[in-house]
């Protein structure tokens, strides 16, 4: 077992690509380190990408937020200009783990560990988030829901890292939100959860719409229907029913500790409903 | 496999140790350094018994790999009290009783060291959201929340 | 005398009967008496058998008195958390 | 016993006050040494192979891979150890459950266990080792053990506690039946009869530190043991049983301990780590990780529990009855039989009946779990109690002090109480503010009692008399949550001395006598007493040295507020000798002064609790929130007030999380699916709000300060004081524990679907 920490891209490309056993990517490590405890995964290469310049940064660019693969989750919270741009991905983001967790975990690993109880993809889901990703045949721009394949399974081919997500600028009138379900307060992994962004006309009738579901299908599931009930309308009461109603027919959740698939479907229509009054306010609807 | 030289700073002091590629810091530091304040109570995160802070940022070091703390800080439970003085947290969890088995504290003591470095006025809602990635199974939390308080009110005193 | 009141199990053991009448002093001397009138005490006794008297739970001092008249019951000795 | 329990009123000068504890300094710079802080030169790293399988014969086992692997310096299996096929069988059951013999009885059940230089190794090692198992069919749950065809765990196994030996073996080992009057006749003078079924999931004690110890077994058949235990003296003795070594030649010392619970009551690595050292010539260090914790140390019993219960119109109960069966393990145990007689022993009953049934299931051996038994079958009585409340018309509070229990009541169970705290702790809840606090929308209120025993048993202490006048106490009950504290408090308060002349510490086994092990609330309770014993010996002593000092009879000298004192009109100018002078004065007098005490501490007094709860239930998902929590709780005399209190916190915390969202979960397959703190939910800080508590001091007549014990009733009323709150929050009555949100919004939807 070796572990390295490359200082470019290129060399954490070049490593991951000629590694002769299983390669991993630590950057906060909170499902590595989990994994490799366990028995789990034992790789033969761990490539720590913390060193790579950019990797730990948040920029803001014209097109929006650029948030490098190493940036902690609790960093994203001290970043006032992403809050208050993107609150329902920050809040996502924050709901994961604890405290200590959130100074070392990753939207990207959140990504790339593609449990699809992880908190927050369905709200970068939700906000049409992209990843940027590296390789051995050079760098591609996916749709997040594009990388998570199946539980724990991605996309990505050997060699291949995510460097960053990408969030577009702040339309006008526009806000998300996120909620999840979980039995305690904290600590616990989403038993359903639900990301919702919308945007507003001036009239205060949602003009678009994702709605996005967490751990009611193999992978997070972006509802069209959902978005299709809310697209027109003001978030009045029956537009609340509907989309509580599409959502909860969506879902494809199984029976595990966690939680059954009755509750699943009931509390998916429940938080959706919930995250979209959020959103709806935050958007500036009323 | 060959052992990975480190270079870091603890409680103040330059420390160098030989480690595993796959072990945790915290093993660096109970087994290798001898610095058995941090206490492994699950080893996968869930419990916060392990917490130290890494460049002023509280972790769990069963989370983080030994290798990874090259020219880092780490602050310990062993950091905390000052030569005959105890921190005011660490006063406070006497005077509370905020402990019963005291296997959870050094964790509960860092943390909420971070807690007050970040927010010195926290209220109770914030201190307990705050210290929700430290299990205690013996205290129901409540002792431990009221000393946090009365250690804040003290330090924003000082 | 003492009448000694036996829990389920015990009285099955001495044919059904749930009170019996014993001559002991002390508790040493009540499960001595015991296991000769009814043999299939002994392995319950080895054990542990707790007594209450008066309403006070004994469950290992073997020497603690009998008073007469009093109220003596036979419990299961129990573990604890 | 040479020594007078009896309680005597008198005021106190150190107990009841709230120092600091004497291994508080220790705890908070992360000095204090607990299980796995302890190493030795030229250690081995010990691990633990387990079972994959719910139950599984064992046809073969071949170590001889792991064995060749450089660094690996011992392999055992059952085979290692000694057969006690044909001796004690719960000694049987003990060491079976600490390595399988002949089947794998539950999935994480160890089968082998390898030392080595280095932790990677050990793991390479068990990989190496091949079992040949034959899968049995399994059976988990409580109710299905007990069904016809269920699987046969153990097929020696006869009902015990039948009116005739059954014909054919089964997986109950046992009925208990406890009572008294007329049931029958009972029932048919009631105006109203609740009947109810209530289930309980299996919890874990949940301490934070995983069990740990370090073995060192020497040639000549010396040993020593470094673990972290409830009772090290027990500890010993198990060992050196299962071993074959003499308990005097096996030294054992308790670590600082990181909760117990009752679950550090049995020896499960222990043994494990001995035979290990043993085998390989060095010491040993086995520490568990937290999955193994869950699915191979103690969990409480799963349970499945009727109850009926018949009251007059007037609200006077006249029958009460209860069938009750708990999961054990797939070894016998009495777990059913604890809570048939804690059932009812809050309330004066002139009918009831409780029976028990001791099932076999495949998972881990039931370990004690803080008043083992009493709080599930509080849960069903008091659910029930709070319906026919109901049902009559009568307030719940008002319904229960109408049928308390109190001084000279018979018990449930048997015996006739004494002075007891069931009656006070009801009326200071009727009066608690919290009683009167309004509701919000979603909220419910409820509120339960709860009983517990508590025990005494074997006690040994030592208290030394330094020449400087300060005092060593040397106690034997493992101090699991500040009893060090208390009983320098006590031995203070005996001496007339300050507490801070003192110092209190745990000694090892060789350098004290026997100790029955913390458990059953009896640590301040017994070794109190202990102490008060040893330091009336050391009085007798000083009182000897200040005569000599003074050249008058001892007769004429009393011990007074730490002084020895000359009595008598002849002895005006002699003034007053304290405790450091006389002590300074010792090598000249008679040599060391020290008091011993070695005494059964029996007549524990029982003990009441009664909680109040508030919770809010999101009906939409059924979440539930506890927003306030009251302990009311009878303690005897509160020697350290402060870690009373914590005690009713930690308890009541406990509860709450049982109640709520924690257990265990097994698949199909019989394996646990949740053997981690990410999914068995124990609660976090940010789940519970403050918990006020109520300390009421009913002395115990058999103890000289009226200490009854305290640790572990307060886990007895919250299943039922919160399903109560739950039941009103949400308009349903829930009947299975925990009441997690999948189980509560179920109940909703069903109640609205009528």
């Amino acid at each position: 077992m070796r572990y390295i920490r490359p200082l470019s891209i290129e060399d954490a490309v070049g490593q991951l690509a000629g590694s002769a056993g299983p390669a991993a990517i630590l950057a906060g490590g909170s499902d590595l380190l989990v994994r490799m405890k366990g028995g789990f995964v034992e790789p033969e290469l761990i490539v720590d990408i913390k060193g790579i310049p950019g990797f730990s940064d948040i920029r803001e660019t014209a097109e929006g937020f650029s948030i490098g693969a190493a940036v902690p989750c609790a960093v994203l919270g001290e970043n006032a200009v992403l809050k208050k741009a993107w609150p329902g991905v920050v809040e996502a983001a924050k709901l994961i783990g604890s405290k200590q967790v959130q100074g070392r975990c990753t939207i990207t690993g959140n990504l790339c560990n593609a449990s699809p109880a992880a908190d927050s993809v369905p709200a970068l889901v939700a906000a049409g988030a992209r990843a940027v990703v590296a390789g051995p045949s050079g760098s591609r721009t996916i749709a997040v829901e594009a990388v998570p394949t199946g539980p724990g399974k991605t996309s990505l081919a050997k060699g291949e890292i995510i460097e960053a997500i990408l969030l577009s600028k702040r339309a006008a009138r526009s806000g998300d939100a996120y909620l999840r379900f979980i039995p305690r307060t904290e600590m616990d992994i989403a038993v359903v959860s639900a990301g919702v962004n919308l945007t507003l006309d001036e009239a205060g009738v949602i003009k678009a719409a994702r709605v996005a579901l967490g751990a009611a299908a193999p992978t997070v599931l972006l509802v069209e229907e959902a978005a299709e009930a809310l697209i027109g309308r003001k978030l009045d009461d029956a537009a609340l029913e509907r989309l509580a109603k599409v959502c909860s027919g969506a879902c494809r959740p199984i029976d595990d500790k966690r939680g059954t698939i009755e509750f699943r479907r009931k509390v998916a229509g429940v938080l959706a409903g919930r995250a979209a009054t959020t959103a709806y306010a935050r958007a500036g609807g009323k | 496999m060959a052992g990975i030289a480190v270079s870091t700073t603890i409680n103040g002091d330059a420390v160098e140790y030989l480690c595993q590629p796959d072990e945790p810091l915290l093993d660096v530091l109970r087994d290798r350094l001898g610095l058995t304040g941090a206490k492994e109570g699950c080893g996968t995160g869930d419990c916060g018994a392990c917490s130290i802070i890494l460049d002023d940022r509280l972790v769990c070091s069963c989370l983080v790999l030994g290798a990874e703390a090259q020219g880092r800080r780490i602050e310990t439970v062993e950091g905390m009290a000052h030569g005959e003085t105890l921190h005011p947290l660490q006063q406070k969890f006497l005077e509370h009783a905020a402990l019963q088995c005291g296997i959870c504290t050094p964790g509960f003591l860092i943390a909420a060291k971070d807690l007050l470095a970040k927010n010195p006025d926290p209220s109770e809602e914030e201190i307990r959201f705050g210290l929700a990635g430290n299990l205690c199974r013996c205290t129901g939390y409540d002792k431990i929340v009221r000393a946090v308080q009365d250690a804040a009110h003290v330090m924003k005193q000082a | 005398m003492v009448e000694v009141t036996l829990w389920g199990a015990l009285s099955q053991l001495a044919g059904g009967k749930s009170k019996v009448e014993v001559e002991a002093k002390d508790i040493r001397e009540l499960f001595r008496k015991l296991a000769e009138q009814y043999p299939g005490f002994e392995p319950w006794i080895d054990r542990g058998i707790a007594v209450a008297i008066d309403g006070v739970i004994y469950r290992d001092t073997w020497g603690k008195k009998l008073p007469e008249g009093a109220e003596v019951f036979l419990l299961p000795r129990l573990a604890g958390g | 016993m040479n020594f007078d329990p009896r309680y005597a009123n008198r005021n106190f000068a150190s107990v009841g006050t709230r120092p600091i504890r004497p291994d508080g300094i220790d705890k908070v710079t992360g000095r204090a040494r607990y299980g796995a802080d302890f190493n030795m030169a030229g250690q081995l790293v010990g691990r633990v192979l387990r079972s994959p399988h719910a139950h599984a014969k064992i046809r073969k086992i071949d170590t001889s891979k792991a064995e060749k692997l450089q660094g690996v310096k011992a392999v055992i299996t059952a085979a290692d150890l000694p057969d006690l096929t044909d001796g004690d069988a719960a000694m049987y059951d003990i060491l079976d459950n600490c390595m399988a013999r002949a089947k794998a009885l539950y999935d994480g059940h160890a089968v082998a266990a390898v030392a080595a230089i280095d932790a990677r190794t050990a793991r390479q090692a068990l990989k190496l080792i091949e079992i040949d198992y034959e899968v049995l069919p399994h059976v988990t749950d409580v109710d299905e053990a007990m069904r016809h065809h269920a699987p046969l765990i153990n097929d020696t196994i006869f009902t015990e506690g039948l009116e005739e030996k059954p014909a054919k073996p089964s997986n109950v080992t046992k009925r208990s039946q406890f009572g008294h009057g007329d049931v029958h006749a009972g029932f048919g003078a009631a105006d109203f009869i609740v009947e109810r079924s209530f289930r309980t999931e299996q919890t874990h004690q949940g301490y934070i530190e995983p069990h740990a110890c370090v073995a060192s077994v020497n040639l000549d058949g010396t040993a020593e043991l470094w673990v972290c235990t409830q009772g090290h003296f027990v500890y010993r003795q198990h060992c050196a049983q299962l071993l074959g070594l003499e308990a005097s030649k096996l030294r054992v010392t308790s670590s600082e301990i990181g909760g117990g619970f009752g679950g550090k009551t049995h020896v499960w690595a222990e043994p494990v780590a001995l035979a290990l050292s043993r085998k390989a010539g060095r010491p040993v260090k086995l520490v568990m990780t937290r999955d193994e914790v869950f699915r191979a140390s103690g969990p409480t019993s799963a349970t499945s529990i009727d109850v009926r219960i018949g009251a007059r119109k007037d609200g006077t109960i006249t029958a009460a009855e209860a069938t009750l069966r708990y999961s054990s393990g797939p070894y016998a145990g009495s777990w059913a039989e604890i809570g048939a007689m804690t059932a009812f022993a809050c309330y004066k009953l002139d009918n009831v009946r409780t029976v028990g049934y001791e099932v076999l299931v495949n998972r881990p051996k039931t370990a004690a779990y803080r008043a083992p038994s009493a709080p599930m079958a509080a849960f069903a009585v008091e659910s029930a109690v709070d319906e026919l409340a109901k049902e009559i018309g009568i307030d719940p509070v008002d319904f229960r002090i109408k049928n308390a229990a109190q001084e000279g009541t018979r018990s449930s169970y048997g015996p006739v109480y004494g002075p007891i705290g069931i009656g006070p702790t009801l009326e200071a809840v009727k009066n608690h503010p919290h009683m009167k606090a309004p509701l919000k929308q979603n909220q419910g209120r409820g509120m339960a009692c709860g009983f517990w025993f508590n025990f005494g048993g074997q006690t040994c202490v030592d208290l030394n008399i330094g020449m400087d006048g300060s005092v060593s106490l040397a106690v034997g009950t493992v101090d699991v949550g500040g009893s060090r504290a208390s009983l320098s408090l006590v031995a203070a308060e005996e001496l007339g001395i300050d507490y801070s002349q003192l110092k209190a510490i745990v000694a090892d086994t060789a350098s004290l006598g026997y100790n029955d092990m913390t458990d059953g609330s009896r640590g301040t309770f017994s070794s109190s007493m202990a102490t008060i014993s040893a330091a009336r010996n050391a009085i007798k002593i000083l009182r000897d040295r200040a005569a000599q000092m003074w050249d008058i009879p001892v007769e004429d000298v009393i011990w007074e507020q730490g002084h020895a004192v000359a009595k008598g009109d002849n002895y005006g100018n002699l003034g007053k000798l304290s405790l450091k002078e006389i002590a300074a004065q010792s090598g000249k007098t008679g040599g060391p002064i020290a008091g011993h005490s070695e005494l059964v501490a029996d007549g524990a007094g029982v003990s009441f609790a009664t909680h109040i709860c508030d919770v809010e239930v999101d009906p939409e998902t059924g979440a539930t929130r506890v927003i306030r929590y009251t302990v009311v709780q009878d303690a005897g005399k509160a020697v350290h007030p402060t870690y009373v209190e914590g005690q009713y916190q930690g308890g009541a915390a406990q509860g709450i999380g049982w109640a709520l969202n924690e257990e265990y979960i097994y698949g199909k397959d019989g394996r646990l699916q949740n053997a981690g703190f990410l999914d068995y939910r124990i609660p976090v800080c940010s789940d519970l709000p403050m918990i006020d508590t109520q300390i009421l001091e009913i002395p115990n007549p058999n103890h000289p300060y009226g200490v009854r014990g305290v640790g572990e009733t307060s886990i007895v009323p919250p299943l039922a004081a919160i399903a109560n709150a739950v039941s009103n929050a949400a308009g349903v009555r829930m009947t299975h524990i925990p009441m997690s949100p999948p189980r509560i919004l179920a109940a909703i939807e069903a109640e609205r679907e009528g």
